[in-house]
């Protein structure tokens, strides 16, 4: 364990401010930044740093892109997928953001003692269907069990290798000022299916997840030749705090058009009626592409061909002289206000 | 505080005092929403919903008066107004 | 979604908002009372249309923002029982009390869960018979049928594990607290209509008249408050004093009655300290004698111990419209969302919130404290 | 969801036997194995069924290692290790044993609500000494926040890539009659020395973990051009686990000598007094390699120079006429006996 | 490891092995009683060092092995109920009951915990004294000191949530009922040295002598087997039918008195079941009427209902040495570790599970049953 | 059944009845064990362990027998053995 010491005294973990890990530290809010710039820190890792969906790596004569997600989904089955559609999307489609085309994933399964054994053959069925539909393989894996009460059914965490095969610098340090933003179609849908099945808050709806595999259409826009800046999908957090991400990470400004947000009439009366603002709620089928201004008629006729992105529209665009590192939104009235990243998750505003 | 959404009643589940519930729509969301407090309330009336709980009936003639009030307000401008084509 | 989508049209809006530059002449401020409203101007960038002449200040109407600190360490440490099921609504989990909030007692340990309902903590007493469930009955006028008819449905069920923290307050004495306070502003005010929908608006008549100030009751969409600061600013402009109510749609003048009565049933006005504001006499709710087997203070037997505030928070100013977030010296460095310092910057209805989410940035927000 | 139906009626997993998930599948015996191939049935991959420690895979113009393993050990630290210097050697360790030099890993965190963010400070300071004592980058990562209640403190999955700098096809396949089983030190340590503060079973010992990476042995075997035909580590199930699952995957005969395998009398003594037997006491930081008869001296000598290896030794060899896909050991007395899977985690035999 | 490293020596074990064969002109059956010698017969490859006349079958030593299905119900049933941490050793958790282990029981959510001592049991009781906590009380004489201790330690704690599930059983009774059974071929046996080490060899004496059968008190290393296995086949080998004890440096005639007074306090024979060989009368130990506080049978009130055990298992007939492992249809295909049909598959000292595991597939095993 | 394992004991921690207690040494390892039914075992003295309890002294003295039977029995045999170098 050498060079511990050295590691020691400059431990960033906010441990003053928190003594303890709260939910919020998963939140997707601004807990959960603070703590990745923590480990990034320690680290020490210029990759980790990028904040972007994976790391970039040049091995050898290859570049590839790496990236891992934790799935702790409840419940594990909801509508519209389950935790292990869920792990194969969200595994590639960071990939996809990499501009890589995925090929490998690894699955590693945390299993609470107990388990119905006919629930785990759905999940890897499930696993493996996604798998095949996203044109990826399941190539190493592992199988923890852990006693009951230290569990939840079943955790996933699952890494992803892709290839890079084009030499586009793609992320948060490629935006620059006067590109636009366009959005892969409807928001809310994941958060909102999630909300409706989980215990105390339940209610009927026909939303489902909008859980879906998006290497497709980015494999299409590199094709086409698209110049593509950033890339990422909106998961935890959702629109807004993706592109937060990319405006801090770029000292850039993206402005907003709410009324060019498209969320479907069922997601938008969900949110009025538990107080949550959509653009917050989380996605895991929709990303957001930067891409100067005069590729986007080409990009949204790619993404428009895709089921998946059959939605995909212009709703932002990069601005130098605003402030630095946030987005603003054109609110329906045509006023602007700041979209700001919330502190842990966002809980339903009933009083 | 005090968030209320507008939602329309569809079914009435339940009659008894106290646990007077109706299945309520909020733009195709549905949720069980005690009614208790609207006991003048039927299926087809919109009702504004605070914590799972009716707290009235939405008055449908009145809900256009917001615009009736812009337009009178508009109409009298106009008139003040010399400009006015 | 029908009666939303209708009040949210831009062009409606924007005539609203040329009306109200027409008839606006001098400098007038005005207070929307409800969080609620607070959290739809800014949302929907509300202030940004009215003429720089209209400063509007938020009022104490949010009741996470001023339950205080006493109340949040009884709450901790009743939550922080063995066998107690504590239920809250989601924002009072981040409350600081003088140790914590309540989500930390969570991360110790506690079973600290968030309803939408109180209802919802009602069913959790009568699923867990060997547990405790106690329910945080914060809020307002507006909430408090539905604490009521909690403890009426315990009462019926005739659950004994069951019982409220009960912090309720209500809004007409705060309001004149914030009138009869040396350094008002206020000229006239924004009623909250949803506390209006309950109550009906016959008490604002005399305080309307007493100090002088027109009152109107407004609803929650971006059209019901450009009305209701049309409606209030012409009075003013007119020398007008009168409570008005441009809520129609869900207020009547005696409020809904069905309501009130089990109000009256469970609950009577008792005096309640603000935070941020002190002590006002009947100004809130308590328990009547039949129904205090569900008060949880006395079941539990915690006291209300008296804390001193943080010394550099000025909320009380803040939430009685005296002083703007930016003034306050901790606000934005000291005091975050992250590490609040005074319960305004907690919920996502409270001032200093909503200031530093929505409009740190922005330049142009001299206009709104 | 397309394809899923086509593998709905095949479900492959032990569904009758077990209706519900055990901790033994997850204890490296014969329950685990089951499960194992039944996600390789489904997922359909070759490279999972290959049973090597890591898949080898060619991306463009290169040959990588890829490798994922979950860490859910208790205590979280232990005399020797803790969870984050674990989950680093067993990621590098099984990267070297795919014959790769270990380069990148992703680390994935399920956490606690109420860990103590101390915990986790110290838990990620080792993680990284560990990474740079194993000349390793952490370039993506994930973190995840559970209710308390639903984890136990830290979970971490990481996941590894390595570079395979040369063509040598090291693995079971490779394995030939007459190969020699190198071992590159005394077994048992880290078993023990987690059994040792485990709740229940305590009892003071100077035993430490032998957790540490591998990576400098192998290259150094490797870059000196000794003939690999497989290389595995030992952790779950022990040495006896290891060297089943390469008979079982070559299809050939391993004979071990009981006499020739390094023990310290301490491990030796725990095993009596728990009833163990020490061939499957989990290990953290030893691997054996499978070589050549000719190559075993200059092996040997290669893995003596350095420290985490200087133990090496010779303790058994592959035979072609022994029962198909099984270790025989050669006992102390000189009689034969086979090891065979348990079929969960070993218990400690009291009565 | 003093006094185990020297009994392992491998010259010394050739050497006894040479002078056994020397000795040995005809075929002889001799019994090891107990699993744990079993165990090291198997992990030693000792039947392979003896010459092809001698045949070692696998007594009935083993507690997993013998404790009845109905037991097992029990404890499964007691270890399912609410509030109840069930401590066991490790090995009864995979026993199979009629439905399922007790593994399966910790599956689903019941507190079922291995412990390595029945003291450990105690300890756990008194840290909660708001759970019942059951100890599973099994094993032969060796083990009944120490769960005596266990009641008697708890009794003078003035504990009230500590009880245990006695299956405790004698090995002479089950000596007796392998030499009266008509297929009988145990011609010798090697008598349980910790056995011993607890009651001593004079109630072998009557035995010997009344079946005409040497028993030899025998530890549990190589050399001690070896020495056993030698003086057990001289005594054949020359007619003789005594009780010699191998096992000096830790048997003694009269056995442990204190821990004989320590069993007498607190237990009574008692007859028991035994599966696979049925009802022996004075077989075991039961709780003596002072102590029944301590009996969980008694406190949860669990019946036993007798069950048919599975119609392929050849238990009975394993444990008594009449068959082997290998004659039974099942072995290996419809019964395995992992899905054991019969006790002896499960224990890793279980004759069926130890053939299994060492001796499936080596060549050379015709000589051991 | 019955595994029960030499320790020496190298310290008593408690004498009373049912409790009394010593640490014990097994090659290195150390555990605390009960010795209620060893009264006479002192501190260097080995005993039995079987779960966590201590069934017997070993009899150092009877310890050699083993080794001892096996010389007399060779040595018998080299007696017997006409073909003994
Ligand atoms: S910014 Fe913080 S400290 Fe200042 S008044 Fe608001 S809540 Fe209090
Ligand atoms: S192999 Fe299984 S079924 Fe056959 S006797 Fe042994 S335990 Fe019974
Ligand atoms: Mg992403
Ligand atoms: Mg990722
Ligand atoms: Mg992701
Ligand atoms: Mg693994
Ligand atoms: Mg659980
Ligand atoms: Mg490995
Ligand atoms: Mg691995
Ligand atoms: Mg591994
Ligand atoms: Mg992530
Ligand atoms: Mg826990």
């Amino acid at each position: 364990m050498s060079g511990e010491t050295d590691f020691m005294p400059t431990c960033p973990l906010p441990l003053q401010q928190y003594p303890q890990v709260l939910l919020a530290h998963g939140g997707g809010g601004r807990l959960m930044h603070q703590l990745i710039d923590a480990f990034a820190a320690t680290f020490a890792s210029a990759e980790l740093n990028r904040r972007h969906d994976g790391a970039t790596l040049r091995i050898g004569r290859e570049r590839l892109a790496f990236t891992t997600d934790a799935f702790v989904v409840q419940p594990l089955f909801f509508p519209g997928g389950d935790i292990g559609r869920l792990a194969v999307c969200g595994t590639v489609n960071d990939l996809a953001m990499c501009g890589a085309r995925p090929l490998y994933l690894s699955v590693s399964f945390i299993l609470e003692e107990g388990l119905p054994m006919e629930t785990l053959g759905r999940v890897v069925q499930s696993l493996q269907a996604t798998a095949r539909e996203a044109s990826v393989q399941i190539v190493t894996g592992d199988t923890k069990v852990v006693d009951r009460g230290k569990g939840d059914g079943i955790f996933i965490s699952m890494a992803g290798l892709g290839l890079i095969e084009h030499s586009q610098p793609i992320g948060p340090e490629a935006v620059r000022p006067g590109d636009v933003v366009l959005l892969s179609g409807d928001i809310g849908r994941h958060g909102i299916a999630i909300m409706a099945v989980r215990e105390g808050l339940s209610f009927e709806t026909t939303i489902e997840s909008d859980c879906a595999p998006l290497t497709t259409p980015v494999l299409k826009l590199l094709k086409a030749g698209v110049e593509l800046h950033c890339l990422r999908d909106l998961t935890r957090g959702g629109l807004a705090a993706a592109l937060i991400e990319i405006a801090q990470a770029s000292g850039l400004t993206i402005e907003l058009d709410e009324t060019a947000i498209p969320i479907r009439p069922e997601v938008q009366s969900a949110c009025e009626l538990l107080g949550l603002d959509p653009l917050y709620v989380a996605n895991e089928g929709r990303f957001v592409a930067i891409v100067p201004e005069a590729e986007a008629a080409r990009a949204l006729a790619v993404l428009q061909t895709e089921p998946v992105s059959a939605g995909a529209c212009l709703v932002g665009r990069v601005i130098q002289n605003g402030p630095v590192g946030f987005v603003t939104l054109r609110t329906s009235l045509g006023t602007t206000r700041v979209l700001d990243l919330f502190s842990g998750e966002q809980l339903p505003r009933i009083c | 505080m005090c968030l209320a959404v507008p939602g329309k009643i569809v079914a009435i589940l339940d009659n008894e005092p106290l646990t007077r519930r109706g299945k309520v729509d909020f733009g195709g969301i549905q949720k069980e929403i005690n009614l208790t407090f609207v006991p003048e309330a039927r299926e087809g009336d919109y009702v504004m919903v605070h914590v799972g709980i009716a707290i009235s009936v939405v008055d449908e003639a009145e809900a256009h008066r917001v615009f009736e009030y812009l337009r009178q307000i508009d109409e009298l401008d106009e008139l003040n107004s010399p400009d006015a084509s | 979604m029908k009666f939303i989508d209708e009040y949210r049209d831009r062009e409606a809006a924007l005539r609203y908002a040329r009306q109200i530059a027409k008839i606006t002449t001098r400098p007038w401020t005005i207070m929307e009372v409800c969080g609620g409203q607070t959290h739809a101007i800014v949302r929907f960038g509300i202030d940004e249309l009215l003429p720089p002449d209209i400063t509007l200040v938020h009022g104490p109407g949010c009741p996470v923002c001023v339950t205080p600190v006493e109340l949040i360490d009884q709450a901790i440490a009743i939550a922080s029982m063995p066998g107690v099921i504590f239920c809250s609504f989601g924002d009072m989990l981040r409350v600081p009390g003088t140790q914590g909030d309540l989500f930390s007692v969570k991360a110790r340990g506690g079973d600290v869960r968030i309803v939408y309902s109180p209802l919802d903590a009602v069913r959790l007493a009568a699923q867990h018979p060997d547990r405790e469930v106690v329910f945080f009955a914060v809020g307002f006028e507006t909430t408090a049928p539905a604490n009521a008819l909690a403890v009426l449905q315990a009462h019926q069920m005739g659950l004994k594990n069951f019982s409220i923290l009960v912090a309720h307050v209500l809004v007409p004495p705060a309001m004149e607290a914030i009138l009869q306070s040396p350094g008002n502003r206020v000229q006239g005010f924004l009623a909250a209509g949803h506390v209006c929908t309950v109550m009906g608006y016959q008490e604002y008549e005399p305080i309307a008249r007493k100090y002088r100030v027109p009152i109107v009751v407004t609803g929650f969409e971006p059209l019901d408050l450009l009305q209701g600061l049309y409606m209030c600013i012409r009075q003013l402009e007119e020398g007008r004093c009168e409570v008005e109510n441009q809520y129609t749609r869900s207020v009547r003048r005696q409020g809904n009655r069905a309501a009130q009565q089990h109000i009256q049933e469970v609950f009577e006005v008792v005096p309640r300290k603000w935070r941020g504001i002190g002590e006002l006499p009947r100004s809130g709710l308590g328990l009547r004698a039949p129904y205090q087997a569900y008060d949880a203070m006395r079941k539990f037997g915690v006291v209300a111990r008296t804390v001193e505030v943080h010394s550099e928070c000025i909320a009380g100013e803040v939430l009685q419209g005296a002083r703007k977030p930016t003034d306050c010296p901790a606000f934005g460095t000291r005091c975050t969302p992250e590490q609040p310092l005074g319960a305004p910057m907690v919920s996502s209805e409270g001032a200093c919130a909503a200031y530093y989410r929505y409009r740190r940035f922005t330049q142009k927000h001299a206009e709104t404290p």
